[in-house]
């Protein structure tokens, strides 16, 4: 490792408006180094790679490279310099085919099939559509595109957030192996674990300014998060109080040989009022298709769903929620109205029916948007629209919408993607705290050290069907991963 | 193959139904034949051109209200020119002014970051104006080359040069972008214009250059207006709706990314002939105003059921 | 958290424009109707007036008199265009409402002739809100269709009535060109109409609803939102208050005809529009679709009396409509 | 003369939910069926410019019809599809506006003579004096610049008139209505309009606004022919422009067919002016006036010596093998 900083970037600072996403930051990267970007919700991480990348323009601040000044005035100009981002949403164009997609950024596509392959993803065809592919698959892909540029820093924003984990385990090996010829990485995360496996050093963001460059070693974790909050927290609330199930009771959710061919052909379980039921599966082993059949988006090819003893069909979601069954999708994009304020986009199921349709409750309505968004602490500065919030407040937003609604049976789907340690470390008493009041909960989510920490019982399934029902106390990762490539139910059909 | 009718099951569907409506017309009128595919080119002429530049913005992600009043201008300029000077030269003086109004209008939409609807709107009646500032009423006149270029056919009876002239021209000017990275980023802004521009894609000028491209098949357009009639007329004919309606029967989707322009140029044909049936069988043409929205309305019914129908992925 | 006092009181001006997109309409509205007055002394106000004296016509109530249905129909606009929709079946709506009213008064007496032409203008918008919502056509191919077919249905209609003369109901003739202390009495019905339409898209779940559909519908849906059911009673609205208008116009005009009101529709659009809607839906302002109808009207006075040839006009029409736009764009950073 | 024939018709216009123009089908329809000799009618009739009149020609002929009778949208532009008629021998009609094909019939309404004759009497009218306000029909369009060159002939002979105001209507009766209410609201005087068929609505914005009336000319359109008669303190001429033109062009048609050409090609029908200041003014008035008529209809429905239809016939808008 030599001495030069690949990239320096200092002074930088950013307004929307009023809200100051950046005031001071700054960063350096050195050759061979993966540094992570670091900071709560809106810290600025996002904006701060998207000015380093040429896709916004800073209201002050200097990006040197090898110790000049930069042209980094457009995110082409930024690549011909040797920086190459993964934004956190897939930045690649829905209606063109993977190969057209490399040709607009002069990709060469062997190198591309190369990493392609190598993060994992086997299955792809260069005529394949982009709108066709899976969010996890997308990511890979924006990947191995920045990849076969041959960058010399890579910036890589919550690019694990979406992936399941034997996906990420590749992505950090492979990132891994790239810094060790030489490439610069910036690796903004969430996440602990992968931080410490992957990372040297640690640049934390706190309301726009850089407060801290700490070396990665033991026990940093406890400083990173004082720095990025301003204040200790308490880490590591792992097990939870567990409620036991009286055996007789009917379930809220009944599910019995539900099938949606070719996604998933066999899933039965039982959700009980008062429980959170997780979910356990790798990428693409059926789990969307079965949140998007029990909300009501599709239509199960097979199988059978009970309403609290009641059998249910829907034909569109207002159905699954007339049911008491709501839904937050993984993919948020999908949930917000992006241009509108969060209030609206928390307050809209109040006025989806047409009996609905009449003159607003404003008072009821403030009052549970306030209770939300105090529940969640979304930091509501820019909440007039809910896409100038930040990628983890935006999430929030997806939950909070049902939290003043009212729950009965909740399905979340991967709802920590994106959130930062505090939330996270709100969001799970809360889903328990919702539970204690009666609301059932399936839980998918795609990091498998929460399952533990949230979960009551976890379904496991693997090709489409229910492998495995583990309980909470024995879960523990190692248990989870196994079950989540199928080996205990090898070793059970042996 | 199949992959192949996949993709292009609307442009397939169009083609058979031009087919079907072909044979139809046959059927009505025994003596059918090459004259009336002539005229019915003729005819398709001017909309093909129209409906080749809203086709092109509409891939950009915009919409271009001023079609219709490019036409005009650029009809009147051929008609005032080729009665004064050579007619190649002024062929390109035209073809060069649909360049620039299309360029002007992508200009003022990038820069001054109005809505393109709103930008051509305005434009509409500009160009309006300036085609009744350039010749007051209709007048002018065509050289007799420009006239020849499209009557009759080609070779042997059965191909019109009309139909000649449409594809060339199409061919010409989109083929060469279509194979470009210009094409490329063309698709891209229309798809989502926040990747494309993180993907390096110049957002601005490629939209420019969607809209320049636009003016050009404008000019074309106007050309053959001018061409058909011999003169210059300075007043917008009915090709802005009519281009909008076919671009969006040709399975271009408003919005942006989507589609190409074979299937707006045969859903052009579709709605030329279609009228001429409806000539033929003598129908009432106040009844023929219902029977066009409603073949409309409902090809484009047809198509969104049986598209959603083939989307359950 | 970050501070806001710092901010120089241009960014808080700034600002509050752009939450208030309102205000610099207003003010393009009244540089505009000044410019009036210096071009055309006493216009505006009539102090001296004609060579016999005093006119009674009062050019601002007569500018808002011709604003009205305009500004209706630009409702039309607005609310189909939260959802990213348009309606271009208004002008001929307006237009067969206007015509059938009309031409019945005459023969089965007024409260039929107006059921009559409601009811037809229902059946348009219960046909564009079928297609839209659950063939889900899109909305600018349907409405398109759908004025097509009521053009030709009212071409086929005049055949049988061309004999049956017509009669302008009076309430409508007394609403369209009567005045009350010198404002148009179409205010009667108008201001009412507009308080609703601005009270529907603020304070109303159908509203938000609108607002929704035009920002993400697969977020709607996923909120239990059936997105058909909205667009059903949008485009069934929207036909309707064309129908009014068509009716208003039909009292203010005073004539009818087969292409009465067909004329209003690109202006209807450009009201919108210059009022700061998004045609890509999920914004948009009924207030500002108000003043972008008055903007209009003033233009059109305007370039009547500038003693020009008829291509500057419309040129110059058209470089003002983009002007007020850019500047508008530019001064509250929208889009 | 033959009386066994049976002949299929073809008729191509380019304005479409005008008064005057529906009035022009109606006749057509209406000649159609009481010429024994037609036994089909083909009408193609929408909004559209020369190159869709083009392409309508080109179907009607596809449709193998005898003759084609059109209103042009302009003279010098429907060339190429007319020589390809006649040289099929199908007989070609233009009515109401001229063509320059050679070989085809004409039988229009003197569009210049109408515009000048009620010039004329309007400027007569001021006792050759005075300021005018001039509405025209839409820019670019044959008929308004053959009504321009009528009008700036009769401008010349009365040097002292003075045109206060000139706009464009495009036809359309609310702007022509808004378009004089702003006239009046800047106070400029004037002392006579002279409106190319846009006529009713503008007496309207007088009564409404309680202006004093000035002379007003119009067309012989059925909602001004009435306020002629009945509007106090009006005082104004309607110059008649009949549609039925259309019928007479059906009846030449058949003529021709039956091989009774007229000697010259052309014929013009030249228009009237009915005034309401003089006493055999206001009886002729009355005698065309037709409450009952679509008021954008010319009054004058048939055309002496040409159309054989009834009143009746006109309006039920029926021609052979329709309906
Ligand atoms: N276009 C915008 N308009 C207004 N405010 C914005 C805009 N983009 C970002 N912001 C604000 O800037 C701040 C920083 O946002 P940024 O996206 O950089 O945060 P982040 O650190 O990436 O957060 P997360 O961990 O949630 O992704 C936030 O308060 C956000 O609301
Ligand atoms: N090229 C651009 N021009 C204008 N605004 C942009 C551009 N690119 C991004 N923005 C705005 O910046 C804001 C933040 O961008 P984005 O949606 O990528 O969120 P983000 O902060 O990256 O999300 P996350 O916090 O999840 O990382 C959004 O409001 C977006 O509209
Ligand atoms: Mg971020
Ligand atoms: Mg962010």
């Amino acid at each position: 490792m030599t001495n030069t900083a690949l990239l320096d970037a200092s002074g930088v600072a950013k307004s929307f408006g009023a809200v100051r996403a950046l005031t001071d930051a700054r960063l350096t990267v050195a050759e061979g180094e993966i540094v992570a970007l670091m900071g709560a919700n809106g810290a600025g991480k996002s904006t701060f790679v998207k000015i380093i990348t040429g896709a916004l323009k800073p209201d002050a601040g200097h990006v040197l490279i090898r110790g000049k000044p930069a042209p980094v005035g457009s995110p082409a100009e930024a690549r011909r310099s040797g920086l190459v981002p993964v934004y956190q949403e897939p930045s690649l164009i829905p209606d063109l085919d993977v190969a057209d997609n490399l040709r607009l950024t002069s990709t060469p596509s062997d190198p591309f099939r190369h990493w392609v392959s190598e993060l994992g993803i086997t299955d792809l065809a260069l005529s394949d559509m982009i709108c066709d592919l899976p969010l996890a698959t997308l990511r890979i892909l924006d990947l191995a595109r920045a990849l076969a540029a041959e960058p010399d820093v890579l910036l890589l924003d919550e690019m694990t957030a979406a992936l399941p984990t034997d996906l990420v385990d590749r992505v950090l090996k492979t990132v891994r192996g790239k810094a060790n010829d030489g490439m610069g990485v910036i690796y903004v995360s969430h996440r602990f674990t992968e931080i410490s496996d992957l990372c040297d050093r640690a640049t934390v963001l706190r309301d726009g300014q850089t407060v801290g460059d700490l070396d990665i070693e033991d026990g940093v974790e406890d400083r990173v998060v004082e720095l990025m909050l301003g204040q200790k927290l308490d880490l590591g609330q792992r097990a939870m109080a567990r409620t036991t199930f009286p055996q007789g009771q009917t379930p809220r959710l009944r599910v019995r040989t539900l099938a949606a061919e070719p996604k998933f052909s066999d899933v039965s379980f039982d959700l009980y009022p008062g429980e959170v039921l997780g979910v356990v599966a790798l990428e693409g082993q059926g789990q969307d298709e079965l949140f998007d059949v029990l909300a009501g988006f599709e239509k199960p090819s097979a199988g059978r769903v009970e309403v609290d003893g009641k059998p249910v069909s829907f034909t569109h979601p207002a159905d699954a929620i007339a049911a008491g069954l709501t839904f937050v999708p993984g993919n948020r994009a999908d949930a917000l109205l992006s241009q509108r304020s969060v209030k609206e986009n928390i307050a809209l199921p109040f006025s989806a029916r047409p009996a609905n349709w009449g003159p607003l409750n404003r008072r009821h309505e403030r009052a549970r948007v306030g209770y939300a968004i105090e529940k969640l602490q979304i930091d509501t500065r820019a909440q007039g629209e809910v896409q100038r919030l930040s990628g983890g407040n935006q999430q929030k937003v997806t939950i909070g919408r049902w939290l003043a609604t009212g729950v009965e049976t909740l399905l979340l789907f991967d709802p920590t993607r994106g959130i930062d340690v505090r939330t996270k470390r709100q969001i799970y008493p809360l889903v328990r705290e919702l539970a204690e009041q009666g609301a059932a909960i399936l839980f998918y989510t795609s990091e498998l050290e929460e399952v533990p920490l949230a979960c009551d019982r976890a379904v496991v399934i693997f090709n489409g069907r229910v492998v495995d029902v583990i309980d909470g106390a024995e879960a523990d990762e190692q248990t989870l991963m196994r079950a989540a490539y199928g080996l205990t139910a090898a070793e059970g059909a042996a | 193959m199949s992959r192949f009718l996949r993709k292009h099951a609307w442009v397939s569907g169009l083609a058979a139904l031009l087919v079907v409506l072909l044979i139809v017309t046959k059927l009505i009128q025994p003596s059918f034949g090459a004259s009336g595919l002539e005229s019915i080119a003729r005819a398709a002429l001017p909309f093909a051109f129209a409906t080749a530049g809203m086709a092109v913005v509409v891939i950009v992600g915009g919409i271009d209200l001023s079609v219709a009043s490019m036409m005009a201008v650029c009809a009147v300029t051929a008609a005032v020119l080729m009665e004064r000077m050579a007619g190649i030269p002024a062929l390109m003086i035209v073809l060069s002014l649909g360049l620039a109004m299309g360029l002007i209008n992508g200009a003022l939409i990038v820069l001054t970051r109005v809505p393109d609807i709103v930008v051509t709107l305005a434009m509409l009646f500009v160009w309006e104006g300036a085609a009744l500032l350039i010749l007051e009423s209709p007048g002018g006149a065509t050289a007799d080359w420009l006239e020849h270029a499209i009557r009759g056919s080609f070779v042997f009876d059965g191909l019109p040069k009309a139909l000649l002239v449409i594809a060339l021209g199409i061919a010409i000017i989109w083929l060469p972008i279509r194979r470009t990275k210009l094409g490329l980023s063309i698709y891209a802004t229309g798809s989502d214009e926040r990747a494309a521009f993180r993907s390096g894609v110049a957002v601005g000028r490629t939209k420019i250059a969607a809209y320049a491209v636009c003016g050009l098949f404008c000019a074309m357009g106007g050309l053959s207006l001018a061409a058909l009639t011999g003169i210059g007329e300075p007043v917008p004919g009915p090709y802005l709706m009519a281009s909008v309606a076919a671009v969006v029967l040709g399975g271009v989707v408003l919005g942006g990314g989507k589609g190409g322009l074979l299937g707006p140029i045969i859903a052009v044909f579709i709605l030329r002939i279609i009228r001429t049936i409806l000539t033929l069988l003598a129908v009432d043409p106040n009844v023929t105003t219902i029977i066009e929205g409603t073949i409309m309305v409902a090809v484009v019914m047809l198509g969104t059921a049986a598209s959603l129908r083939g989307a359950r992925r | 958290m970050s501070a806001q006092n710092t901010d120089t009181p241009l960014t808080r001006f700034g600002r509050y424009l752009r939450d208030n997109p309102i205000i610099p309409l207003l003010v393009f509205l009244f540089l505009m109707i000044a410019l009036l007055e210096v071009l055309r002394p006493g216009i505006v106000m009539p102090i001296r007036a004609g060579r016999d004296g005093l006119i009674s016509s009062f050019w601002v109530g007569n500018l808002i008199k011709f604003a009205i249905p305009l500004a209706m129909l630009a409702a039309c606009q607005v609310l189909t265009m939260l959802t990213a929709g348009i309606d271009l079946s208004v002008g001929v709506v307006a237009t067969v409402s206007a015509f059938v009213c009309a031409t019945l008064s005459a023969v089965w007496g007024v409260a039929p002739a107006v059921f009559v032409a409601l009811a037809a203008a229902l059946a348009v918008g219960v046909v564009n809100g079928i297609g839209v919502g659950l063939v889900r056509v899109h909305p600018l191919i349907m409405t398109l269709g759908t004025g097509l077919i009521a053009t030709g249905c009212l071409q086929v209609y005049q055949r049988l009535v061309i004999n049956a003369g017509t009669h302008i109901p009076e309430f409508l003739a007394w609403l369209g060109t009567g005045r009350t202390a010198g404002m148009p009495n179409g205010l009667i019905v108008f201001v009412p109409f507009a308080l609703f339409i601005l009270w529907l898209m603020r304070y109303t779940g159908f509203g938000r609803l609108l607002f929704a559909l035009g920002s993400n519908e697969h977020a709607a849906k996923l909120s239990g939102v059936r997105a058909w059911q909205v667009y059903l009673a949008l485009y069934v609205l929207s036909s309707l208050i064309a129908a009014l208008a068509g009716l208003l116009y039909l009292g203010m005009i005073r004539q009818t005809s087969l292409s009465l009101a067909n004329p209003l529709l690109l202006p209807s659009v450009a009201a919108a529009v210059i009022g700061g809607t998004s045609i890509f839906g999920g914004r948009g302002s009924y207030a500002g679709a108000i003043v972008g109808a008055l903007i209009l009207r003033v233009l059109d006075t305007m370039l009547t009396l500038l003693q020009m040839p008829e291509g500057a006009r419309t040129a110059l029409f058209g470089l003002i409509i983009l002007a007020v736009t850019a500047l508008y764009v530019r001064i509250t950073g929208t889009r | 003369a033959g009386g066994h024939k049976s002949y299929t018709i073809g008729v191509s216009n380019t304005v479409q939910g005008n008064g005057w123009r529906e009035q022009m089908i109606c006749a057509m329809r209406a000649q159609a069926l009481v010429e024994g000799d037609v036994n089909n009618i083909i009408v193609a009739h929408r909004n559209t410019d020369s190159a869709g009149q083009l392409e309508d020609i080109n179907n009607l002929i596809e449709a193998g019809v005898d003759a084609i009778v059109l209103n042009p949208s302009n003279p010098d532009a429907l060339n190429s599809a007319l020589e390809q008629a006649m040289a099929q021998d199908i007989v070609v009609v233009a009515v109401d506006a001229g063509v320059t094909a050679e070989g085809a019939y004409i039988l229009s309404n003197n569009q210049e003579e109408y515009a000048y004759l009620g010039a004329k009497w309007l400027f007569e009218q001021l006792g050759g004096k005075g300021d005018v306000v001039y509405m025209r029909g839409i820019a670019g369009v044959s008929a308004d610049t053959d009504r321009d060159n009528g009008f700036k002939r009769a401008l010349e002979e009365f040097p002292d008139i003075k045109v206060v105001h000139e706009v464009f209507t495009g036809w359309q009766q609310d702007q022509g209505k808004q378009q004089m209410f702003d006239f009046l609201a800047t106070g400029i005087p004037f002392d006579g309009v002279w409106t190319s068929g846009i006529d009713n609505v503008i007496v309207d914005v007088f009564t409404e606004s309680g202006a004093p009336l000035v002379p007003i000319v119009g067309a012989d359109n059925a909602g001004f022919v009435q306020y002629l008669t009945e509007v106090d303190g009006l005082k104004g001429a309607a110059v008649t422009n009949p549609g039925s033109v259309g019928g007479a062009g059906i009846a030449l048609a058949v003529d021709i067919l039956n091989g009774e050409a007229p000697d010259s090609k052309t014929v013009l029908v030249d228009p009237v002016l009915w005034e309401n200041t003089t006493d055999d003014g206001v009886a002729t008035i009355s005698a065309a006036q037709n409450p009952n008529l679509d008021p954008e209809w010319p009054v004058s429905v048939t055309v002496p010596g040409w159309t054989d239809y009834t009143m009746e016939q006109i309006i039920a808008c029926e021609g052979p093998g329709e309906g």
